[in-house]
Protein backbone atom coordinates (compact mmCIF):
# COMPACT_ATOMS: atom_id res chain seq x y z
CA UNK A 1 0.00 0.00 0.00
CA UNK A 2 1.72 3.28 -1.04
CA UNK A 3 -0.54 6.62 -0.06
CA UNK A 4 0.53 9.80 -0.80
CA UNK A 5 -1.33 12.83 0.46
CA UNK A 6 -1.12 16.64 0.18
CA UNK A 7 0.93 18.38 2.97
CA UNK A 8 2.22 16.92 6.39
CA UNK A 9 1.23 13.45 7.27
CA UNK A 10 -1.65 12.30 10.26
CA UNK A 11 1.26 10.00 11.93
CA UNK A 12 -1.00 8.76 14.71
CA UNK A 13 -4.04 7.80 12.45
CA UNK A 14 -1.77 6.40 9.80
CA UNK A 15 0.18 3.95 12.75
CA UNK A 16 -2.77 2.83 14.15
CA UNK A 17 -4.82 2.56 11.14
CA UNK A 18 -1.99 0.19 9.58
CA UNK A 19 -1.56 -1.69 13.10
CA UNK A 20 -5.29 -2.57 12.90
CA UNK A 21 -5.43 -3.03 9.51
CA UNK A 22 -2.34 -6.04 9.80
CA UNK A 23 -2.37 -6.93 13.71
CA UNK A 24 -5.02 -10.49 12.87
CA UNK A 25 -2.99 -10.79 10.08
CA UNK A 26 -0.29 -13.10 11.97
CA UNK A 27 2.86 -10.98 11.06
CA UNK A 28 4.53 -10.86 14.46
CA UNK A 29 6.47 -8.13 13.86
CA UNK A 30 5.17 -4.43 12.56
CA UNK A 31 8.16 -2.15 11.69
CA UNK A 32 8.23 1.41 10.88
CA UNK A 33 10.14 4.52 10.04
CA UNK A 34 9.00 7.72 10.45
CA UNK A 35 10.79 11.00 9.08
CA UNK A 36 10.17 14.38 10.82
CA UNK A 37 11.62 17.36 9.09
CA UNK A 38 13.45 19.21 11.58
CA UNK A 39 14.55 22.57 12.36
CA UNK A 40 18.15 23.15 10.53
CA UNK A 41 19.27 26.36 8.59
CA UNK A 42 16.59 28.26 9.24
CA UNK A 43 14.09 26.80 7.07
CA UNK A 44 10.38 26.96 7.67
CA UNK A 45 10.16 23.52 6.25
CA UNK A 46 10.31 21.30 3.08
CA UNK A 47 8.31 21.04 0.17
CA UNK A 48 8.24 17.79 -2.53
CA UNK A 49 7.61 16.98 -5.78
CA UNK A 50 7.04 13.35 -6.65
CA UNK A 51 6.26 11.67 -10.05
CA UNK A 52 3.70 9.48 -9.28
CA UNK A 53 4.12 6.53 -12.24
CA UNK A 54 7.57 6.32 -11.45
CA UNK A 55 7.08 5.85 -7.65
CA UNK A 56 4.49 3.43 -8.32
CA UNK A 57 6.66 1.13 -10.51
CA UNK A 58 9.50 1.15 -7.97
CA UNK A 59 6.64 0.80 -5.04
CA UNK A 60 5.70 -1.99 -6.56
CA UNK A 61 8.57 -3.85 -7.06
CA UNK A 62 9.67 -3.08 -3.50
CA UNK A 63 6.05 -5.46 -2.81
CA UNK A 64 7.07 -8.26 -4.90
CA UNK A 65 10.82 -8.46 -3.19
CA UNK A 66 9.36 -7.92 0.07
CA UNK A 67 6.51 -11.01 -0.62
CA UNK A 68 9.27 -13.41 -1.40
CA UNK A 69 10.19 -12.80 2.15
CA UNK A 70 7.03 -13.91 3.31
CA UNK A 71 6.76 -9.72 4.11
CA UNK A 72 4.44 -6.60 3.03
CA UNK A 73 5.73 -3.17 3.02
CA UNK A 74 3.70 -0.04 3.27
CA UNK A 75 4.81 3.56 2.43
CA UNK A 76 3.36 7.02 2.96
CA UNK A 77 4.50 10.19 1.90
CA UNK A 78 3.48 13.74 1.46
CA UNK A 79 3.41 16.28 -1.75
CA UNK A 80 4.03 19.65 -1.45
CA UNK A 81 4.50 21.82 1.74
CA UNK A 82 5.83 19.92 5.23
CA UNK A 83 6.77 22.82 8.19
CA UNK A 84 9.41 21.85 10.52
CA UNK A 85 8.08 19.02 13.20
CA UNK A 86 5.76 17.65 10.85
CA UNK A 87 6.23 14.51 9.49
CA UNK A 88 6.43 13.76 5.29
CA UNK A 89 6.98 10.35 5.23
CA UNK A 90 6.31 6.96 6.69
CA UNK A 91 7.40 3.39 5.77
CA UNK A 92 7.15 0.70 7.03
CA UNK A 93 7.26 -3.71 6.97
CA UNK A 94 5.16 -6.27 8.26
CA UNK A 95 7.10 -10.26 8.44
CA UNK A 96 5.75 -12.94 10.22
CA UNK A 97 9.97 -13.32 11.67
CA UNK A 98 11.89 -10.23 13.63
CA UNK A 99 15.12 -10.83 11.70
CA UNK A 100 13.55 -10.14 7.85
CA UNK A 101 11.67 -7.14 9.30
CA UNK A 102 14.98 -5.29 10.67
CA UNK A 103 16.72 -6.19 7.78
CA UNK A 104 14.24 -4.89 5.21
CA UNK A 105 13.07 -1.65 6.79
CA UNK A 106 16.86 -0.76 6.63
CA UNK A 107 17.39 -2.09 2.99
CA UNK A 108 13.64 -0.35 2.02
CA UNK A 109 14.68 3.12 3.59
CA UNK A 110 17.55 3.23 1.96
CA UNK A 111 16.73 2.65 -1.61
CA UNK A 112 13.86 4.81 -0.96
CA UNK A 113 16.64 7.61 -0.30
CA UNK A 114 18.75 6.55 -3.65
CA UNK A 115 15.49 5.47 -6.20
CA UNK A 116 12.74 7.03 -5.17
CA UNK A 117 11.44 9.65 -7.86
CA UNK A 118 11.20 12.82 -4.99
CA UNK A 119 12.18 16.18 -4.97
CA UNK A 120 13.05 17.91 -2.20
CA UNK A 121 13.00 21.51 -1.32
CA UNK A 122 13.78 23.71 1.33
CA UNK A 123 11.14 26.45 2.11
CA UNK A 124 13.26 29.20 3.17
CA UNK A 125 11.39 33.13 3.96
CA UNK A 126 8.43 31.42 1.63
CA UNK A 127 10.37 29.97 -1.43
CA UNK A 128 11.53 26.97 -2.57
CA UNK A 129 15.26 25.96 -3.06
CA UNK A 130 15.93 22.94 -4.36
CA UNK A 131 17.94 20.73 -2.17
CA UNK A 132 20.21 19.93 -4.48
CA UNK A 133 23.49 19.43 -2.08
CA UNK A 134 21.46 16.90 -0.26
CA UNK A 135 20.38 14.70 -3.49
CA UNK A 136 21.29 11.52 -5.54
CA UNK A 137 21.76 10.83 -8.77
CA UNK A 138 19.49 7.93 -10.38
CA UNK A 139 21.11 4.97 -12.13
CA UNK A 140 22.87 6.08 -15.37
CA UNK A 141 22.32 9.64 -14.77
CA UNK A 142 23.56 12.10 -17.52
CA UNK A 143 23.29 9.85 -20.61
CA UNK A 144 22.12 12.92 -22.53
CA UNK A 145 24.60 15.10 -21.69
CA UNK A 146 27.05 16.46 -24.60
CA UNK A 147 29.57 17.65 -21.87
CA UNK A 148 32.58 16.13 -20.83
CA UNK B 1 5.54 12.99 -31.84
CA UNK B 2 6.75 11.58 -28.45
CA UNK B 3 6.75 14.25 -25.12
CA UNK B 4 9.51 14.72 -23.45
CA UNK B 5 8.83 15.90 -19.83
CA UNK B 6 11.35 17.60 -17.41
CA UNK B 7 10.52 16.97 -13.79
CA UNK B 8 10.96 18.11 -10.59
CA UNK B 9 13.56 21.10 -10.46
CA UNK B 10 13.97 21.55 -13.62
CA UNK B 11 10.95 24.03 -14.17
CA UNK B 12 10.62 23.82 -18.01
CA UNK B 13 7.63 23.16 -19.79
CA UNK B 14 7.01 19.71 -21.59
CA UNK B 15 7.80 19.38 -25.50
CA UNK B 16 7.05 17.23 -28.03
CA UNK B 17 9.66 15.63 -30.34
CA UNK B 18 10.22 13.55 -33.48
CA UNK B 19 12.58 11.26 -33.31
CA UNK B 20 13.58 7.46 -33.52
CA UNK B 21 16.02 7.28 -30.91
CA UNK B 22 17.19 8.98 -27.84
CA UNK B 23 20.43 9.92 -29.46
CA UNK B 24 18.48 12.41 -32.04
CA UNK B 25 17.06 13.47 -28.24
CA UNK B 26 20.35 14.22 -27.21
CA UNK B 27 21.58 16.19 -30.64
CA UNK B 28 18.70 18.23 -30.19
CA UNK B 29 19.40 19.45 -26.85
CA UNK B 30 23.41 20.22 -26.71
CA UNK B 31 23.32 23.91 -27.66
CA UNK B 32 21.16 24.38 -24.92
CA UNK B 33 23.58 25.11 -22.06
CA UNK B 34 21.02 25.96 -19.75
CA UNK B 35 19.46 22.47 -19.71
CA UNK B 36 23.50 20.42 -20.34
CA UNK B 37 23.66 21.86 -16.72
CA UNK B 38 20.48 19.60 -15.42
CA UNK B 39 21.08 16.82 -18.49
CA UNK B 40 24.49 16.16 -16.89
CA UNK B 41 23.05 14.93 -13.94
CA UNK B 42 19.52 13.84 -14.74
CA UNK B 43 18.55 10.38 -15.23
CA UNK B 44 16.24 9.36 -18.29
CA UNK B 45 12.52 7.45 -18.55
CA UNK B 46 10.62 6.15 -21.18
CA UNK B 47 7.50 5.80 -20.33
CA UNK B 48 8.48 5.58 -16.87
CA UNK B 49 11.45 2.88 -16.82
CA UNK B 50 14.45 4.39 -16.47
CA UNK B 51 16.83 3.36 -19.20
CA UNK B 52 20.34 3.07 -19.82
CA UNK B 53 20.66 2.84 -23.75
CA UNK B 54 20.91 5.82 -26.25
CA UNK B 55 19.75 3.33 -29.18
CA UNK B 56 16.68 2.62 -27.40
CA UNK B 57 13.76 3.20 -29.86
CA UNK B 58 11.23 5.80 -29.24
CA UNK B 59 8.13 5.41 -30.72
CA UNK B 60 5.25 7.82 -31.37
CA UNK B 61 3.18 8.83 -28.68
CA UNK B 62 6.05 7.63 -26.17
CA UNK B 63 6.63 9.66 -22.68
CA UNK B 64 10.62 10.59 -22.16
CA UNK B 65 10.68 12.07 -18.45
CA UNK B 66 13.82 13.92 -17.66
CA UNK B 67 14.47 13.11 -13.99
CA UNK B 68 17.32 15.49 -11.58
CA UNK B 69 18.63 14.20 -8.66
CA UNK B 70 16.39 12.78 -5.77
CA UNK B 71 16.08 13.26 -2.08
CA UNK B 72 13.11 12.05 -0.59
CA UNK B 73 11.57 11.50 3.09
CA UNK C 1 11.31 5.48 28.95
CA UNK C 2 10.77 1.98 29.99
CA UNK C 3 6.74 1.37 30.53
CA UNK C 4 5.45 -2.03 31.87
CA UNK C 5 2.37 -3.13 31.75
CA UNK C 6 0.20 -6.00 32.54
CA UNK C 7 -1.34 -7.45 29.99
CA UNK C 8 -1.26 -6.72 26.02
CA UNK C 9 -0.03 -3.26 24.77
CA UNK C 10 -2.31 -0.31 23.65
CA UNK C 11 -0.27 0.01 20.44
CA UNK C 12 -2.20 2.92 18.98
CA UNK C 13 -2.06 5.15 22.05
CA UNK C 14 1.86 4.47 22.93
CA UNK C 15 3.12 4.93 19.65
CA UNK C 16 0.89 7.75 19.31
CA UNK C 17 1.57 9.54 22.59
CA UNK C 18 5.47 8.85 21.87
CA UNK C 19 5.26 10.65 18.73
CA UNK C 20 3.74 13.78 19.88
CA UNK C 21 6.25 13.39 22.98
CA UNK C 22 9.02 13.71 20.60
CA UNK C 23 8.03 15.45 17.36
CA UNK C 24 9.21 18.86 18.62
CA UNK C 25 12.80 17.81 20.13
CA UNK C 26 14.50 17.92 16.60
CA UNK C 27 14.56 13.90 16.40
CA UNK C 28 14.48 13.67 12.04
CA UNK C 29 14.02 10.28 12.68
CA UNK C 30 11.32 7.53 14.79
CA UNK C 31 11.58 4.63 14.15
CA UNK C 32 9.44 1.74 16.15
CA UNK C 33 9.33 -2.71 16.36
CA UNK C 34 6.19 -3.68 17.30
CA UNK C 35 6.52 -7.23 18.42
CA UNK C 36 2.60 -8.70 17.71
CA UNK C 37 1.90 -12.54 19.38
CA UNK C 38 1.60 -14.92 16.46
CA UNK C 39 -1.09 -17.55 16.12
CA UNK C 40 0.46 -20.76 15.99
CA UNK C 41 1.52 -24.19 17.40
CA UNK C 42 -2.25 -24.23 19.39
CA UNK C 43 -1.32 -21.41 21.87
CA UNK C 44 -4.27 -19.14 23.30
CA UNK C 45 -1.35 -16.74 23.73
CA UNK C 46 1.95 -16.16 25.39
CA UNK C 47 2.61 -14.88 29.02
CA UNK C 48 5.61 -13.36 30.27
CA UNK C 49 7.71 -12.60 33.74
CA UNK C 50 10.13 -10.12 34.25
CA UNK C 51 12.76 -9.05 36.65
CA UNK C 52 12.13 -5.47 36.63
CA UNK C 53 15.45 -4.66 38.63
CA UNK C 54 17.92 -6.34 36.02
CA UNK C 55 15.58 -5.42 32.92
CA UNK C 56 15.86 -1.91 34.62
CA UNK C 57 20.02 -1.66 34.61
CA UNK C 58 19.37 -3.42 30.90
CA UNK C 59 17.52 -0.52 29.91
CA UNK C 60 19.46 2.22 31.30
CA UNK C 61 22.99 0.88 30.20
CA UNK C 62 20.88 1.11 26.71
CA UNK C 63 19.91 4.90 26.94
CA UNK C 64 23.65 5.98 27.50
CA UNK C 65 24.57 3.94 24.74
CA UNK C 66 22.13 5.62 22.59
CA UNK C 67 22.61 9.05 24.03
CA UNK C 68 26.66 8.86 23.04
CA UNK C 69 25.06 8.64 19.64
CA UNK C 70 22.58 11.47 19.91
CA UNK C 71 19.82 9.13 19.93
CA UNK C 72 16.73 8.27 22.62
CA UNK C 73 15.51 4.59 22.89
CA UNK C 74 12.17 4.04 24.37
CA UNK C 75 10.38 0.37 25.11
CA UNK C 76 6.79 -1.30 26.39
CA UNK C 77 6.56 -4.44 27.43
CA UNK C 78 4.28 -6.43 28.95
CA UNK C 79 3.68 -8.50 32.44
CA UNK C 80 0.97 -11.59 32.32
CA UNK C 81 -1.07 -13.00 29.75
CA UNK C 82 -0.89 -11.78 26.14
CA UNK C 83 -3.49 -13.52 23.97
CA UNK C 84 -2.80 -14.05 19.79
CA UNK C 85 -2.70 -11.22 17.29
CA UNK C 86 -2.52 -8.93 20.84
CA UNK C 87 1.38 -7.08 21.45
CA UNK C 88 3.49 -7.16 24.06
CA UNK C 89 6.24 -5.67 22.93
CA UNK C 90 7.32 -2.20 21.56
CA UNK C 91 11.27 -0.83 20.63
CA UNK C 92 11.63 2.56 19.51
CA UNK C 93 14.48 4.81 18.80
CA UNK C 94 14.52 8.44 17.87
CA UNK C 95 17.46 9.98 16.42
CA UNK C 96 18.51 13.21 14.18
CA UNK C 97 20.45 10.91 11.89
CA UNK C 98 18.62 8.07 9.71
CA UNK C 99 21.68 6.04 9.60
CA UNK C 100 21.64 5.66 13.33
CA UNK C 101 18.12 5.43 13.63
CA UNK C 102 18.05 2.11 11.63
CA UNK C 103 21.04 0.78 12.89
CA UNK C 104 20.58 0.85 16.58
CA UNK C 105 16.67 0.13 16.59
CA UNK C 106 18.23 -3.55 15.12
CA UNK C 107 21.28 -3.37 17.66
CA UNK C 108 18.64 -2.83 20.84
CA UNK C 109 15.95 -5.75 19.41
CA UNK C 110 18.83 -7.69 18.84
CA UNK C 111 20.07 -7.21 22.15
CA UNK C 112 17.08 -7.08 24.03
CA UNK C 113 15.88 -11.24 22.37
CA UNK C 114 19.46 -12.01 23.86
CA UNK C 115 19.91 -9.95 27.36
CA UNK C 116 16.25 -8.95 28.87
CA UNK C 117 15.56 -10.82 31.75
CA UNK C 118 11.96 -11.55 30.20
CA UNK C 119 10.25 -15.37 30.45
CA UNK C 120 8.07 -16.29 28.04
CA UNK C 121 5.59 -19.02 28.40
CA UNK C 122 3.13 -20.39 25.99
CA UNK C 123 -0.49 -20.35 26.91
CA UNK C 124 -2.21 -24.02 26.04
CA UNK C 125 -4.96 -25.35 27.53
CA UNK C 126 -4.98 -22.89 30.43
CA UNK C 127 -1.77 -23.56 31.57
CA UNK C 128 1.83 -21.71 31.22
CA UNK C 129 4.79 -23.71 29.32
CA UNK C 130 7.39 -22.33 29.72
CA UNK C 131 9.03 -21.61 25.89
CA UNK C 132 12.49 -23.29 26.72
CA UNK C 133 12.97 -24.38 23.20
CA UNK C 134 13.34 -20.30 21.99
CA UNK C 135 14.86 -19.28 25.08
CA UNK C 136 18.44 -17.95 25.32
CA UNK C 137 21.24 -18.18 28.15
CA UNK C 138 22.35 -15.27 29.21
CA UNK C 139 26.32 -14.32 29.80
CA UNK C 140 28.15 -16.98 31.79
CA UNK C 141 24.97 -19.36 32.46
CA UNK C 142 25.77 -22.75 33.98
CA UNK C 143 28.68 -21.32 36.96
CA UNK C 144 26.18 -22.50 40.09
CA UNK C 145 25.92 -25.83 38.24
CA UNK C 146 27.92 -29.09 39.54
CA UNK C 147 27.92 -31.32 36.64
CA UNK C 148 29.98 -31.01 33.37
CA UNK D 1 22.08 -14.07 55.59
CA UNK D 2 21.84 -13.30 51.64
CA UNK D 3 18.75 -13.85 50.13
CA UNK D 4 18.84 -16.22 47.12
CA UNK D 5 16.09 -15.80 44.56
CA UNK D 6 14.91 -18.07 41.81
CA UNK D 7 13.16 -16.49 38.72
CA UNK D 8 11.29 -17.19 35.87
CA UNK D 9 10.10 -20.81 35.03
CA UNK D 10 12.24 -22.10 38.20
CA UNK D 11 9.44 -22.38 40.74
CA UNK D 12 11.32 -21.99 44.13
CA UNK D 13 10.90 -20.31 47.06
CA UNK D 14 13.54 -17.70 47.79
CA UNK D 15 16.05 -18.96 50.30
CA UNK D 16 18.24 -17.43 53.26
CA UNK D 17 22.03 -18.13 52.95
CA UNK D 18 24.91 -17.88 55.23
CA UNK D 19 27.74 -17.38 52.99
CA UNK D 20 30.98 -15.57 52.25
CA UNK D 21 31.35 -16.52 48.63
CA UNK D 22 29.51 -18.18 45.51
CA UNK D 23 31.37 -21.60 45.79
CA UNK D 24 30.19 -22.07 48.99
CA UNK D 25 26.64 -21.11 47.21
CA UNK D 26 27.41 -23.93 44.96
CA UNK D 27 28.75 -26.59 47.19
CA UNK D 28 24.94 -26.05 49.25
CA UNK D 29 23.31 -26.40 46.21
CA UNK D 30 25.82 -29.64 44.44
CA UNK D 31 23.20 -32.58 45.74
CA UNK D 32 19.59 -30.65 44.41
CA UNK D 33 19.35 -32.81 41.31
CA UNK D 34 16.33 -30.94 39.84
CA UNK D 35 17.73 -27.56 40.79
CA UNK D 36 20.98 -29.10 39.38
CA UNK D 37 18.99 -28.75 35.75
CA UNK D 38 18.08 -25.02 36.16
CA UNK D 39 21.77 -24.40 37.36
CA UNK D 40 23.25 -26.04 34.33
CA UNK D 41 22.28 -23.27 31.98
CA UNK D 42 21.64 -20.56 34.45
CA UNK D 43 23.31 -17.15 34.75
CA UNK D 44 23.65 -15.91 38.40
CA UNK D 45 23.65 -11.64 39.14
CA UNK D 46 24.38 -10.09 42.67
CA UNK D 47 22.46 -7.32 43.50
CA UNK D 48 20.96 -7.00 39.99
CA UNK D 49 24.91 -7.19 38.16
CA UNK D 50 25.77 -10.26 36.33
CA UNK D 51 28.57 -11.70 37.50
CA UNK D 52 31.02 -14.30 36.11
CA UNK D 53 33.34 -15.36 38.97
CA UNK D 54 32.26 -17.60 41.55
CA UNK D 55 35.03 -16.03 43.97
CA UNK D 56 32.62 -12.82 44.51
CA UNK D 57 32.33 -12.04 47.85
CA UNK D 58 28.85 -12.15 49.10
CA UNK D 59 27.60 -9.78 51.72
CA UNK D 60 25.20 -10.69 54.36
CA UNK D 61 22.32 -8.77 52.64
CA UNK D 62 22.71 -9.31 49.33
CA UNK D 63 20.66 -10.30 46.96
CA UNK D 64 21.61 -13.42 44.81
CA UNK D 65 19.55 -13.87 41.73
CA UNK D 66 19.39 -17.03 39.54
CA UNK D 67 18.16 -16.13 36.00
CA UNK D 68 17.32 -19.19 33.01
CA UNK D 69 17.55 -18.57 29.82
CA UNK D 70 15.29 -15.72 28.48
CA UNK D 71 13.13 -14.65 25.56
CA UNK D 72 11.56 -11.46 25.83
CA UNK D 73 9.28 -9.83 23.13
Amino acid sequence: MLELYNGSLNVEEILSRWYREYKDKNFGAFINFVGIVREENQIDGLSFDIYEPLLKNWFSSWQERAKKRGALVLMAHSIGDVLVHQSSYISAVLSPKRRVALSLIDEFVEDFKANAPIWKYDLVGGKRVYAKDRSLKLPNSGILSSRG
Amino acid sequence: MARVEFLGPIEREPMEVDIKNLKELKDIFKDDEKLQEWLEISAVAVNDTLVSDLDKRIEKEDKISILPPVCGG
